[in-house]
Protein backbone atom coordinates (compact mmCIF):
# COMPACT_ATOMS: atom_id res chain seq x y z
CA UNK A 1 0.00 0.00 0.00
CA UNK A 2 1.74 3.54 -1.25
CA UNK A 3 0.34 6.33 -1.05
CA UNK A 4 2.45 9.83 -2.38
CA UNK A 5 2.19 13.41 -2.56
CA UNK A 6 4.21 14.70 -5.71
CA UNK A 7 5.41 17.87 -6.39
CA UNK A 8 6.75 17.60 -9.86
CA UNK A 9 5.35 15.87 -13.08
CA UNK A 10 5.36 12.07 -13.24
CA UNK A 11 4.28 9.09 -15.37
CA UNK A 12 1.16 8.05 -13.81
CA UNK A 13 1.87 3.97 -16.22
CA UNK A 14 5.62 4.05 -15.99
CA UNK A 15 4.83 4.49 -12.02
CA UNK A 16 1.85 1.97 -12.02
CA UNK A 17 4.07 -0.94 -13.84
CA UNK A 18 6.94 -0.04 -11.50
CA UNK A 19 4.82 -0.35 -8.48
CA UNK A 20 3.07 -3.43 -9.85
CA UNK A 21 6.82 -5.22 -10.94
CA UNK A 22 7.68 -4.88 -7.24
CA UNK A 23 4.34 -6.74 -5.76
CA UNK A 24 5.16 -9.96 -4.35
CA UNK A 25 2.10 -12.19 -4.90
CA UNK A 26 2.53 -12.19 -8.73
CA UNK A 27 0.80 -15.81 -9.00
CA UNK A 28 -2.40 -14.72 -7.30
CA UNK A 29 -2.57 -11.47 -8.96
CA UNK A 30 -5.17 -11.80 -11.53
CA UNK A 31 -7.19 -7.75 -12.10
CA UNK A 32 -5.52 -4.90 -11.87
CA UNK A 33 -7.94 -1.38 -12.23
CA UNK A 34 -6.46 1.87 -12.32
CA UNK A 35 -8.12 5.42 -12.52
CA UNK A 36 -5.62 8.60 -14.40
CA UNK A 37 -7.09 12.00 -13.55
CA UNK A 38 -6.01 14.64 -15.95
CA UNK A 39 -5.72 18.98 -16.03
CA UNK A 40 -7.91 19.32 -19.09
CA UNK A 41 -7.85 22.89 -20.77
CA UNK A 42 -11.73 23.65 -20.01
CA UNK A 43 -13.56 23.44 -16.98
CA UNK A 44 -17.26 24.92 -16.42
CA UNK A 45 -17.07 27.04 -19.60
CA UNK A 46 -13.92 28.88 -19.11
CA UNK A 47 -10.54 28.06 -21.12
CA UNK A 48 -8.27 26.87 -18.10
CA UNK A 49 -4.55 27.84 -18.96
CA UNK A 50 -2.77 25.71 -15.40
CA UNK A 51 -3.87 25.07 -12.12
CA UNK A 52 -2.24 25.47 -8.69
CA UNK A 53 -2.59 22.55 -6.11
CA UNK A 54 -3.03 23.08 -2.37
CA UNK A 55 -2.75 20.43 0.10
CA UNK A 56 -2.68 20.01 4.06
CA UNK A 57 0.41 18.32 4.57
CA UNK A 58 0.01 15.69 7.12
CA UNK A 59 -3.86 15.36 6.84
CA UNK A 60 -3.79 14.17 2.93
CA UNK A 61 -1.35 11.95 3.63
CA UNK A 62 -2.66 10.42 6.58
CA UNK A 63 -6.49 10.63 4.71
CA UNK A 64 -5.11 8.93 1.77
CA UNK A 65 -4.17 6.21 3.47
CA UNK A 66 -7.23 5.44 5.66
CA UNK A 67 -9.39 5.66 2.08
CA UNK A 68 -6.85 3.14 1.16
CA UNK A 69 -6.92 0.90 4.38
CA UNK A 70 -10.67 1.24 4.11
CA UNK A 71 -10.92 -0.15 0.53
CA UNK A 72 -8.13 -3.44 1.74
CA UNK A 73 -10.57 -4.04 4.49
CA UNK A 74 -13.85 -3.62 1.89
CA UNK A 75 -12.60 -5.87 -0.18
CA UNK A 76 -10.00 -8.77 -1.07
CA UNK A 77 -7.62 -6.25 -2.25
CA UNK A 78 -4.06 -7.48 -2.94
CA UNK A 79 -2.28 -4.24 -3.18
CA UNK A 80 -3.07 -0.32 -4.12
CA UNK A 81 -1.56 2.91 -4.52
CA UNK A 82 -2.24 6.47 -4.74
CA UNK A 83 -0.07 9.82 -6.77
CA UNK A 84 -1.76 13.10 -6.02
CA UNK A 85 0.11 16.46 -7.47
CA UNK A 86 0.31 19.09 -6.02
CA UNK A 87 1.72 22.84 -7.41
CA UNK A 88 1.93 24.30 -10.83
CA UNK A 89 -0.09 21.74 -13.21
CA UNK A 90 -0.23 21.92 -16.36
CA UNK A 91 -2.44 21.05 -19.26
CA UNK A 92 -2.38 17.44 -19.95
CA UNK A 93 -0.66 16.69 -17.17
CA UNK A 94 -1.71 14.00 -14.65
CA UNK A 95 -3.27 15.31 -11.18
CA UNK A 96 -3.88 11.57 -9.46
CA UNK A 97 -3.47 7.89 -10.38
CA UNK A 98 -5.71 5.26 -8.52
CA UNK A 99 -4.75 1.60 -9.35
CA UNK A 100 -5.85 -1.28 -7.30
CA UNK A 101 -5.05 -5.11 -7.51
CA UNK A 102 -6.99 -8.43 -6.91
CA UNK A 103 -7.59 -12.07 -7.41
CA UNK A 104 -10.62 -11.01 -9.12
CA UNK A 105 -11.60 -7.69 -11.46
CA UNK A 106 -15.06 -6.85 -9.49
CA UNK A 107 -12.60 -6.23 -6.80
CA UNK A 108 -9.98 -4.72 -8.19
CA UNK A 109 -12.59 -2.19 -10.60
CA UNK A 110 -15.20 -1.48 -7.46
CA UNK A 111 -12.07 -0.68 -4.69
CA UNK A 112 -10.47 1.65 -7.16
CA UNK A 113 -13.94 3.45 -7.99
CA UNK A 114 -14.83 4.10 -4.27
CA UNK A 115 -10.94 5.05 -3.66
CA UNK A 116 -11.28 8.04 -6.56
CA UNK A 117 -14.83 8.81 -5.37
CA UNK A 118 -13.92 8.82 -1.61
CA UNK A 119 -10.74 10.94 -2.36
CA UNK A 120 -12.79 13.33 -4.48
CA UNK A 121 -15.06 13.67 -1.79
CA UNK A 122 -12.92 13.91 1.48
CA UNK A 123 -9.48 14.34 0.71
CA UNK A 124 -7.87 18.00 1.83
CA UNK A 125 -6.79 19.18 -2.06
CA UNK A 126 -7.71 22.40 -3.56
CA UNK A 127 -7.49 23.57 -7.08
CA UNK A 128 -7.12 27.07 -8.03
CA UNK A 129 -7.72 27.83 -11.87
CA UNK A 130 -5.68 29.98 -13.81
CA UNK A 131 -7.67 31.45 -16.97
CA UNK A 132 -7.07 33.53 -19.77
CA UNK A 133 -6.19 36.65 -17.15
CA UNK A 134 -8.17 35.85 -14.03
CA UNK A 135 -7.70 33.43 -11.78
CA UNK A 136 -10.82 30.98 -9.43
CA UNK A 137 -10.82 28.57 -6.61
CA UNK A 138 -12.75 25.52 -8.18
CA UNK A 139 -15.79 25.48 -5.55
CA UNK A 140 -16.61 21.95 -5.45
CA UNK A 141 -16.21 18.47 -7.06
CA UNK A 142 -18.50 17.48 -9.49
CA UNK A 143 -20.20 14.11 -10.64
CA UNK A 144 -17.90 13.24 -12.92
CA UNK A 145 -20.46 13.04 -15.65
CA UNK A 146 -20.56 14.75 -18.61
CA UNK A 147 -23.67 17.17 -19.06
CA UNK B 1 -0.19 26.46 26.29
CA UNK B 2 -2.35 26.77 23.15
CA UNK B 3 -4.35 25.86 19.93
CA UNK B 4 -2.64 25.32 16.70
CA UNK B 5 -4.99 27.17 14.03
CA UNK B 6 -4.55 26.86 10.36
CA UNK B 7 -7.08 28.14 7.22
CA UNK B 8 -6.58 26.79 3.77
CA UNK B 9 -7.54 27.73 -0.02
CA UNK B 10 -9.72 30.28 -0.40
CA UNK B 11 -10.19 30.56 3.16
CA UNK B 12 -6.79 31.47 3.68
CA UNK B 13 -6.76 34.05 1.19
CA UNK B 14 -10.20 35.93 2.70
CA UNK B 15 -8.76 35.65 6.45
CA UNK B 16 -5.30 36.68 5.45
CA UNK B 17 -3.03 34.26 7.24
CA UNK B 18 -2.49 30.38 6.94
CA UNK B 19 -1.62 29.92 10.54
CA UNK B 20 -2.97 31.09 14.10
CA UNK B 21 -2.25 30.59 17.66
CA UNK B 22 -5.27 30.80 20.12
CA UNK B 23 -4.78 30.54 23.68
CA UNK B 24 -6.15 27.42 25.26
CA UNK B 25 -8.55 26.90 27.79
CA UNK B 26 -10.51 24.58 29.40
CA UNK B 27 -14.32 24.01 27.47
CA UNK B 28 -13.00 25.82 24.38
CA UNK B 29 -15.06 24.51 21.73
CA UNK B 30 -13.93 24.45 17.43
CA UNK B 31 -16.25 27.30 16.98
CA UNK B 32 -15.04 29.45 19.76
CA UNK B 33 -11.59 29.25 17.92
CA UNK B 34 -13.16 29.94 14.65
CA UNK B 35 -14.50 32.70 16.47
CA UNK B 36 -11.44 34.24 18.11
CA UNK B 37 -9.45 33.77 15.11
CA UNK B 38 -11.28 35.19 13.02
CA UNK B 39 -12.66 37.85 15.34
CA UNK B 40 -16.59 37.07 15.34
CA UNK B 41 -16.64 36.51 11.12
CA UNK B 42 -19.53 34.29 10.16
CA UNK B 43 -18.49 30.66 9.75
CA UNK B 44 -19.26 29.87 6.00
CA UNK B 45 -22.23 26.81 5.61
CA UNK B 46 -19.89 24.53 3.39
CA UNK B 47 -16.77 24.87 6.16
CA UNK B 48 -15.05 22.11 6.91
CA UNK B 49 -13.22 21.52 10.19
CA UNK B 50 -10.01 19.28 10.99
CA UNK B 51 -8.78 18.32 14.93
CA UNK B 52 -5.83 16.83 14.68
CA UNK B 53 -6.02 16.26 11.29
CA UNK B 54 -9.01 13.97 11.12
CA UNK B 55 -12.96 15.74 10.43
CA UNK B 56 -14.59 16.67 13.90
CA UNK B 57 -17.92 18.74 14.04
CA UNK B 58 -17.63 22.24 15.24
CA UNK B 59 -19.04 21.68 18.56
CA UNK B 60 -16.33 19.11 19.21
CA UNK B 61 -14.61 20.54 22.87
CA UNK B 62 -10.50 20.80 22.36
CA UNK B 63 -7.90 19.48 24.30
CA UNK B 64 -4.68 22.19 24.85
CA UNK B 65 -2.33 21.62 22.07
CA UNK B 66 -4.99 20.42 19.85
CA UNK B 67 -4.30 21.48 16.09
CA UNK B 68 -7.56 22.96 14.34
CA UNK B 69 -7.72 23.49 11.07
CA UNK B 70 -10.42 25.28 8.15
CA UNK B 71 -10.75 24.96 4.84
CA UNK B 72 -13.81 24.93 2.28
CA UNK B 73 -15.38 21.86 0.09
CA UNK B 74 -12.29 20.19 -1.45
CA UNK B 75 -11.65 19.29 -4.91
CA UNK B 76 -9.01 16.90 -5.08
CA UNK B 77 -8.85 14.12 -7.69
CA UNK C 1 -10.31 3.07 -31.59
CA UNK C 2 -7.71 -0.07 -31.43
CA UNK C 3 -8.35 -3.17 -30.90
CA UNK C 4 -5.41 -6.13 -31.41
CA UNK C 5 -4.97 -10.15 -30.69
CA UNK C 6 -1.19 -10.48 -29.75
CA UNK C 7 0.17 -13.81 -29.76
CA UNK C 8 3.23 -12.50 -27.79
CA UNK C 9 3.05 -11.09 -24.51
CA UNK C 10 3.40 -7.72 -24.04
CA UNK C 11 3.74 -4.46 -21.31
CA UNK C 12 0.21 -3.36 -20.13
CA UNK C 13 1.38 -0.10 -18.75
CA UNK C 14 3.94 0.77 -21.58
CA UNK C 15 0.97 0.30 -23.98
CA UNK C 16 -1.40 2.30 -22.27
CA UNK C 17 1.35 4.89 -22.30
CA UNK C 18 2.21 4.28 -25.80
CA UNK C 19 -0.92 4.82 -27.02
CA UNK C 20 -2.07 7.58 -24.77
CA UNK C 21 1.02 9.84 -25.60
CA UNK C 22 -0.43 9.31 -29.51
CA UNK C 23 -3.85 10.52 -28.60
CA UNK C 24 -4.47 14.27 -30.13
CA UNK C 25 -6.69 15.71 -28.26
CA UNK C 26 -4.89 15.96 -24.64
CA UNK C 27 -6.50 19.16 -23.54
CA UNK C 28 -9.83 17.40 -23.85
CA UNK C 29 -8.88 14.20 -21.71
CA UNK C 30 -10.08 14.19 -17.89
CA UNK C 31 -10.11 10.66 -17.06
CA UNK C 32 -8.69 7.58 -17.80
CA UNK C 33 -9.78 3.78 -16.80
CA UNK C 34 -7.86 0.48 -17.22
CA UNK C 35 -8.57 -2.57 -16.63
CA UNK C 36 -5.19 -5.35 -16.61
CA UNK C 37 -6.47 -8.75 -16.65
CA UNK C 38 -3.28 -11.59 -16.13
CA UNK C 39 -2.95 -15.28 -15.57
CA UNK C 40 -2.99 -16.35 -11.67
CA UNK C 41 -1.36 -19.18 -10.34
CA UNK C 42 -4.77 -20.38 -8.67
CA UNK C 43 -8.28 -21.31 -10.84
CA UNK C 44 -11.32 -23.18 -9.01
CA UNK C 45 -9.64 -24.90 -6.53
CA UNK C 46 -6.71 -26.21 -9.29
CA UNK C 47 -3.00 -25.24 -9.34
CA UNK C 48 -2.88 -23.36 -12.63
CA UNK C 49 0.79 -24.02 -14.42
CA UNK C 50 -0.17 -22.02 -18.03
CA UNK C 51 -2.97 -21.37 -20.34
CA UNK C 52 -3.45 -21.90 -23.81
CA UNK C 53 -5.42 -19.22 -25.05
CA UNK C 54 -7.71 -19.64 -28.43
CA UNK C 55 -9.44 -17.14 -30.54
CA UNK C 56 -11.92 -16.71 -33.82
CA UNK C 57 -9.30 -15.19 -36.41
CA UNK C 58 -11.87 -12.73 -37.81
CA UNK C 59 -14.65 -12.48 -35.98
CA UNK C 60 -13.15 -11.97 -32.66
CA UNK C 61 -11.10 -8.77 -33.74
CA UNK C 62 -14.61 -7.40 -35.56
CA UNK C 63 -16.64 -8.47 -32.10
CA UNK C 64 -14.01 -6.50 -30.03
CA UNK C 65 -14.34 -3.55 -32.74
CA UNK C 66 -18.23 -3.93 -31.76
CA UNK C 67 -18.03 -3.45 -28.26
CA UNK C 68 -15.80 -0.54 -28.47
CA UNK C 69 -18.16 1.46 -30.88
CA UNK C 70 -21.17 0.72 -28.52
CA UNK C 71 -18.94 1.67 -25.68
CA UNK C 72 -18.08 4.62 -27.84
CA UNK C 73 -21.51 5.63 -28.82
CA UNK C 74 -23.27 5.03 -25.42
CA UNK C 75 -20.64 7.32 -23.34
CA UNK C 76 -18.84 10.45 -24.98
CA UNK C 77 -15.50 8.81 -25.07
CA UNK C 78 -12.36 10.24 -26.43
CA UNK C 79 -10.90 7.22 -27.58
CA UNK C 80 -10.57 3.44 -26.04
CA UNK C 81 -8.07 0.31 -26.65
CA UNK C 82 -8.07 -3.05 -26.42
CA UNK C 83 -5.49 -5.46 -26.31
CA UNK C 84 -5.77 -9.42 -25.72
CA UNK C 85 -3.37 -12.23 -25.87
CA UNK C 86 -3.94 -15.49 -27.72
CA UNK C 87 -1.19 -18.74 -27.11
CA UNK C 88 0.69 -19.67 -24.70
CA UNK C 89 0.45 -17.48 -21.20
CA UNK C 90 2.47 -17.77 -17.93
CA UNK C 91 1.74 -17.39 -15.01
CA UNK C 92 1.34 -13.56 -14.33
CA UNK C 93 1.14 -12.68 -17.90
CA UNK C 94 -1.34 -10.17 -19.23
CA UNK C 95 -4.17 -11.53 -20.65
CA UNK C 96 -6.17 -8.59 -21.52
CA UNK C 97 -5.82 -4.62 -21.57
CA UNK C 98 -9.05 -1.98 -21.66
CA UNK C 99 -8.28 1.50 -21.86
CA UNK C 100 -10.81 4.20 -22.08
CA UNK C 101 -10.84 8.29 -21.97
CA UNK C 102 -12.85 10.56 -21.59
CA UNK C 103 -13.17 14.34 -20.53
CA UNK C 104 -15.04 12.75 -16.87
CA UNK C 105 -14.39 10.05 -14.68
CA UNK C 106 -17.81 8.41 -14.38
CA UNK C 107 -18.00 8.18 -18.63
CA UNK C 108 -13.94 6.34 -18.33
CA UNK C 109 -14.97 3.99 -15.65
CA UNK C 110 -18.24 3.16 -16.46
CA UNK C 111 -17.18 2.64 -20.32
CA UNK C 112 -14.00 0.48 -19.35
CA UNK C 113 -16.56 -1.73 -17.11
CA UNK C 114 -19.30 -2.22 -19.93
CA UNK C 115 -16.46 -3.43 -22.41
CA UNK C 116 -14.41 -5.72 -20.07
CA UNK C 117 -17.71 -7.36 -19.17
CA UNK C 118 -19.04 -7.06 -22.35
CA UNK C 119 -15.67 -9.01 -23.52
CA UNK C 120 -15.73 -11.42 -20.64
CA UNK C 121 -19.81 -12.47 -21.04
CA UNK C 122 -19.80 -12.98 -25.94
CA UNK C 123 -15.92 -12.16 -26.95
CA UNK C 124 -14.79 -15.13 -28.77
CA UNK C 125 -11.87 -16.36 -26.87
CA UNK C 126 -11.47 -19.54 -24.80
CA UNK C 127 -9.12 -20.72 -22.31
CA UNK C 128 -7.86 -24.17 -22.14
CA UNK C 129 -5.35 -24.64 -17.98
CA UNK C 130 -2.44 -26.83 -18.25
CA UNK C 131 -2.90 -28.03 -14.60
CA UNK C 132 -0.05 -30.26 -12.99
CA UNK C 133 0.04 -33.41 -15.40
CA UNK C 134 -3.64 -32.23 -17.00
CA UNK C 135 -5.49 -30.36 -18.82
CA UNK C 136 -9.14 -28.68 -18.80
CA UNK C 137 -10.77 -26.03 -20.87
CA UNK C 138 -12.51 -23.52 -18.60
CA UNK C 139 -16.39 -23.96 -18.51
CA UNK C 140 -17.22 -20.35 -18.32
CA UNK C 141 -16.17 -16.89 -16.92
CA UNK C 142 -17.31 -16.24 -13.33
CA UNK C 143 -18.97 -12.84 -11.54
CA UNK C 144 -15.33 -11.13 -11.43
CA UNK C 145 -15.81 -11.35 -7.22
CA UNK C 146 -13.94 -13.77 -4.79
CA UNK C 147 -16.57 -16.38 -3.53
CA UNK D 1 -21.51 -24.34 -53.54
CA UNK D 2 -21.00 -24.65 -50.10
CA UNK D 3 -21.29 -24.21 -46.21
CA UNK D 4 -18.15 -23.51 -44.46
CA UNK D 5 -18.45 -24.53 -40.68
CA UNK D 6 -16.11 -24.36 -38.31
CA UNK D 7 -15.67 -25.23 -34.72
CA UNK D 8 -13.93 -23.97 -32.06
CA UNK D 9 -11.84 -25.42 -28.38
CA UNK D 10 -13.77 -28.20 -26.58
CA UNK D 11 -15.80 -28.41 -29.23
CA UNK D 12 -13.37 -28.56 -31.91
CA UNK D 13 -11.75 -31.47 -30.03
CA UNK D 14 -15.03 -33.39 -29.20
CA UNK D 15 -15.83 -33.34 -33.24
CA UNK D 16 -12.61 -33.77 -34.04
CA UNK D 17 -11.43 -31.62 -36.40
CA UNK D 18 -11.46 -27.67 -36.83
CA UNK D 19 -13.42 -26.90 -40.32
CA UNK D 20 -15.94 -28.96 -42.44
CA UNK D 21 -18.12 -27.86 -45.40
CA UNK D 22 -21.63 -28.70 -45.90
CA UNK D 23 -23.32 -28.94 -49.21
CA UNK D 24 -25.51 -25.61 -49.60
CA UNK D 25 -29.04 -26.35 -50.39
CA UNK D 26 -31.98 -24.04 -50.44
CA UNK D 27 -34.08 -23.76 -46.75
CA UNK D 28 -30.47 -24.98 -44.94
CA UNK D 29 -30.59 -23.48 -41.42
CA UNK D 30 -27.64 -23.07 -38.82
CA UNK D 31 -29.23 -26.94 -37.00
CA UNK D 32 -29.11 -28.44 -40.33
CA UNK D 33 -25.43 -27.57 -40.63
CA UNK D 34 -24.92 -29.18 -37.24
CA UNK D 35 -26.93 -32.24 -37.66
CA UNK D 36 -24.93 -32.53 -41.08
CA UNK D 37 -21.30 -31.89 -40.04
CA UNK D 38 -21.84 -33.70 -37.19
CA UNK D 39 -23.65 -36.79 -38.29
CA UNK D 40 -26.13 -36.39 -35.79
CA UNK D 41 -24.72 -35.67 -32.84
CA UNK D 42 -26.85 -33.92 -29.94
CA UNK D 43 -26.22 -30.07 -30.17
CA UNK D 44 -24.98 -29.11 -26.60
CA UNK D 45 -27.83 -26.64 -24.84
CA UNK D 46 -24.71 -24.14 -24.22
CA UNK D 47 -23.50 -23.98 -27.68
CA UNK D 48 -23.10 -20.82 -29.34
CA UNK D 49 -23.52 -20.59 -33.29
CA UNK D 50 -21.87 -17.51 -35.36
CA UNK D 51 -23.36 -16.94 -38.85
CA UNK D 52 -20.48 -15.04 -41.19
CA UNK D 53 -18.91 -13.74 -37.75
CA UNK D 54 -21.89 -12.23 -36.11
CA UNK D 55 -24.16 -14.57 -33.25
CA UNK D 56 -26.86 -15.90 -34.61
CA UNK D 57 -29.71 -18.50 -33.57
CA UNK D 58 -30.07 -21.76 -34.24
CA UNK D 59 -33.17 -21.32 -36.57
CA UNK D 60 -31.09 -18.76 -39.35
CA UNK D 61 -31.69 -19.86 -42.88
CA UNK D 62 -28.45 -19.76 -44.43
CA UNK D 63 -27.46 -18.23 -47.76
CA UNK D 64 -24.70 -20.35 -50.27
CA UNK D 65 -21.16 -19.25 -49.16
CA UNK D 66 -21.96 -18.21 -45.79
CA UNK D 67 -19.67 -19.51 -42.82
CA UNK D 68 -21.15 -20.90 -39.61
CA UNK D 69 -19.10 -21.50 -36.79
CA UNK D 70 -20.23 -23.56 -33.57
CA UNK D 71 -18.63 -23.48 -29.97
CA UNK D 72 -18.98 -23.48 -26.21
CA UNK D 73 -19.25 -20.31 -24.09
CA UNK D 74 -16.52 -17.75 -24.32
CA UNK D 75 -13.65 -17.43 -21.55
CA UNK D 76 -11.53 -14.67 -22.74
CA UNK D 77 -10.42 -11.41 -20.47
Amino acid sequence: MQVQIRAEPFDPHAEMGRYQAGLQSRGAMGAAASFIGMLRDHNEGAAVREMQLEHYPGMTEKHLLDICSAAMSRWPLIDCLVLHRTGRIRIGETIVLVATWAAHRGDAMDACRFIIEDLKLRAPFWKKERLEGSERWVEKNTSGYSL
Amino acid sequence: MAITVKFFARLREEVGRADDVVAFEPGLSVTDVWRSATHGRAMPESLLVAVNMAYARGDVELRDGDEVAFFPPVTGG
